[in-house]
């Protein structure tokens, strides 16, 4: 009963694809029926008339945290083995901010233009397009960017560790800012005039 | 995704999840069985060297009917049944940490009783000594040579030769010796990968072993 | 706000207030008694002299041998690329980040198998995986690759296969010279053995 | 008040709440298996990569980047996300079916041309191709997975994401609202 399981070699190394399979099943459903094939649903939380996307995805990766802190207090899942990524600061926030306007000019983020294709949307399409040719063009210009890129790397570190706080208070802090953001965004959705789309 | 009533399957989905933790932290299994050294205790312990009981030793203590020693049978109940060192008991090595089997260590711990370890070799052995001994247990000693050496092995006191069988850690062979002869140019080793390389050992804080991803 | 959002609120708050309530559980990074005599009884933390000797000569990368003997042992005679990491030393040596230990296969050999198996439970407190002990140590070593025993005439095919393995192995670790015993064979061709002891691979 | 509308749209998609409580399961679900989150531009990467050496595998061997991502015993394709990616479609697909939302056409704003549109999708997917290599993952590798598993990473995608959209969402309001 101790995960992760695929790196602990509990489930062998075949069955992992039909589980990507799987999960990414359950993935897609997801988001597709909370409307993440949408690109105006989407680019509804920049502008105020849908916080659908705020909603969704700050509960999913609180729900997800929360449950990670518990199994790995009950020992069901070995934490250390968890795949926390590096921060390469620079890169990190250029990146961040590369993408942040690429959403609000495409209208998508990776996963949900997969939606977007899965129900026929031409837009989500040409972003994924789009976003191939990103990819190609940033290999492209690797070595342009190979400092920014594998430079200011501060490690593998863990948010609460560097605010200095148990991983308890800082869920239980985050779930508060969470709770409190769902309601300001639905007086302020209320507020705003609504997009019909 | 379509629920007829999605607000109640939302408090289902979350009782559901909510209870699987509630019942996940009732269960939590009790802290297993805890070590007494420290890792760096015991390479101290190791390198101290003790505790091992030479058989021609074991040989006087069973004559004499020394007080004060248990012998303990690590090999499995059919190697046991087809001979053993008189007066031994038998705990095959997988039940060692067994609860009752830990009460009775606990006992001769307590009346500081001698418990001398065996198996078929020294090797079988070594294990669950080491273990027993980093959980506490300082009682605890090896039989060099094993019930192989014991009941095959000179044992006589007085007339043991200069390096014992027993002494496995002995070099058999003058490595080096043997190599020239057959050879190897100048002791180095030709044809090999690489010379031997001296690694000087670096203190380092301990880190997480484990990185992420494939 | 919609029910789900309360649903969302009692459920979240719940549970982050009991992450904050929890009593601090001790988690240990090594392994525990138990575990490591389960390890105990795994057949794969010993491998066998010939496995060794033919992950030398095929020069194995994953292969990281580490001689366990004091440093003296280790200048009079060692195995070619071994690395010297003496017992009292063994838990200094920071395994994690100078050989990238995870894809490695290290094999801990001492003169017999006592001292590197003291090492390998050492090793195995703290969880290190991909360890091995050379099976017999040294002494094994110089009777089964230096100087292998010929087998009898009426020996199994297997066998006479293995000692001519062993045989090539020997003219290979010695500088290829002629060895001692009058074997005729001119050919100091490497004799292939199919992998019959496969290491356990490990990680992804 | 456009209450009607409102009620409309929240018969049609799932609860917001209830849908992230759900992909909150599936993630943690994907940490319990593989030790790592979701992600979906490593993918697209994939796929980059495997066209790169298909068509020209000298120059993606002498790649610094490329390189990266090409071993010889592991097709580039045959990767973890590639499949996430196909059950992403698979899964997506299913869903607008029984809801009835599968049609093809492009989704714009009414001040806009469909062609506007498009040009903008592209750009942005370009965009995010680029941010997405730089910053290490996407909005769901990154971010999500990222504050899902405490990383500092994952918050500082998080809000940089965000925050770089909200920075620049006034200069492309006409293209939305």
């Amino acid at each position: 009963m101790t995960g992760p399981l695929i790196p602990m070699g509990i489930i062998g190394q075949g069955w992992d694809l039909v589980i990507a399979l799987l999960i990414g099943m359950a993935f897609g459903y997801v988001l597709e029926s909370a409307g993440f094939s949408s690109s105006r649903k989407l680019a509804g939380v920049f502008y105020g008339y849908d916080f659908t996307v705020l909603r969704v995805f700050f509960t999913a990766a609180i729900t997800a945290m929360v449950g990670l802190l518990y199994f790995g207090y009950m020992g069901w899942i070995d934490l250390s083995m968890i795949y926390v990524n590096k921060t390469f600061l620079i890169a990190a926030i250029v990146g961040g901010i590369t993408m942040g306007l690429g959403f609000i000019t495409g209208g998508y983020c990776p996963g949900t233009s997969m939606c977007g294709i899965a129900i026929g949307k031409i837009d989500a399409m040409v972003f994924t397009g789009g976003m191939l040719l990103g990819i190609f063009i940033f290999s492209e210009g690797f070595p342009l960017v190979k400092g920014i890129y594998q430079g200011y790397d501060l490690g593998a570190l863990k948010i609460n560790e560097v605010l200095g706080l148990s991983t308890g208070v800082f869920a239980i802090l985050l779930i508060i800012v969470a709770l409190v953001a769902f309601v300001i965004t639905r007086i302020v959705e209320n507020k705003v005039k609504k997009v019909e789309y | 995704m379509k629920f007829k009533h999605p607000n109640r399957s939302f408090v289902a989905f979350v009782v559901i999840f909510v209870l699987v933790i509630v019942i996940g932290l009732l269960t939590i299994n009790k802290p297993d069985l805890k070590y007494k050294l420290s890792i760096d205790e015991s390479v101290e312990q190791l390198m101290a060297n003790e505790d091992k009981i030479y058989p021609e030793d074991l040989v006087g203590i069973i004559e004499m009917e020394e007080p004060g020693y248990v012998l303990i049978d690590l090999r499995n109940p059919y190697e046991f049944i087809k001979g053993h060192i008189a007066g031994a008991i038998n705990i095959p090595t997988n039940s060692i940490l067994s609860k009752d089997k830990l009460k009775m260590f606990n006992r001769y711990a307590a009346d500081s009783t001698v418990v001398v370890l065996y198996g078929q070799t020294q090797l079988e052995a070594n294990g669950p000594w080491m273990i027993l001994k980093q959980m506490g247990y300082d009682n605890m000693k090896v039989l060099l040579g094993g019930y192989h050496y014991f009941t095959t092995g000179p044992l006589d006191f007085y007339d043991m030769p200069e390096i014992p069988e027993y002494l496995v850690e002995e070099p058999a062979y003058d490595y080096y010796g043997i190599m020239e002869a057959m050879g190897s140019k100048s002791g180095e080793d030709a044809g090999a990968v690489g010379q031997p390389q001296i690694v000087i050992p670096v203190r380092k804080k301990k880190e997480s072993v484990v990185e992420g991803g494939c | 706000m919609n029910k789900a959002f309360y649903i969302l609120a009692v459920f979240l708050l719940l549970l982050g207030t009991g992450l904050v309530l929890l009593p601090d559980r001790e988690h240990s990074d090594e392994a525990s008694p138990g575990e490591l005599l389960s390890n105990l009884r795994n057949p794969s933390r010993f491998i066998s002299t010939d496995k060794v000797a033919e992950m030398i000569i095929s020069q194995d990368p994953a292969l990281l041998l580490v001689d366990v003997r004091d440093m003296y042992d280790f200048l009079d005679y060692s195995l070619p690329g071994a690395h010297s990491i003496p017992l009292e030393e063994i838990m200094m040596y920071n395994w994690v980040d100078s050989l990238s230990y995870k894809q490695s296969q290290i094999v801990l050999f001492s003169n017999s198998d006592i001292l590197a198996d003291q090492a390998w439970v050492l090793l195995k407190r703290k969880k290190y995986e991909n360890i091995h002990i050379m099976k017999g140590g040294l002494n094994h070593w110089f009777e089964t690759i230096i100087q292998p025993e010929p087998p009898a005439e009426t020996a199994a095919d297997d066998e006479i296969d293995r000692y001519q393995f062993r045989k090539g192995a020997s003219i290979y670790f010695t500088g290829g010279a002629v060895p001692l015993e009058q074997e005729t064979s001119t050919e100091a061709v490497m004799v292939k053995r199919k992998n019959k002891t496969q290491l356990v691979e490990g990680g992804c | 008040m456009t209450t009607s509308k409102i009620i409309d749209r929240s018969k049609k998609y799932a609860n917001p709440y209830l849908s992230g409580f759900l992909l909150g399961m599936v993630l943690l679900a994907t940490f319990y298996i593989t030790g790592r989150g979701l992600g979906a531009s490593g993918a697209i990467k994939s796929t980059v990569v495997t066209a790169v050496v298909t068509f020209a595998e000298s120059h993606a061997a002498n790649s610094d980047y490329y390189s990266k991502f090409i071993s010889d015993d592991s097709h580039p394709m045959n990767n973890w996300l590639v499949f996430e990616i196909i059950g992403v479609l698979a899964g997506a697909f299913l869903s607008g079916a029984i809801a009835g939302r599968l049609k093809l056409k492009v989704e714009h704003s009414p001040k806009i041309t469909s062609r506007t549109r498009l040009i903008m999708a592209g750009f942005g997917g370009i965009l995010f191709g680029i941010g997405s290599q730089l910053g290490r993952g996407c909005t769901s590798g990154a971010a999500l997975s990222g504050m899902a598993s405490m990383s500092l990473a994952g918050f500082i995608a998080m809000l940089t994401i965000f925050g770089g959209a909200y920075f620049f969402a006034y200069f492309f309001r006409k293209f939305w609202i």
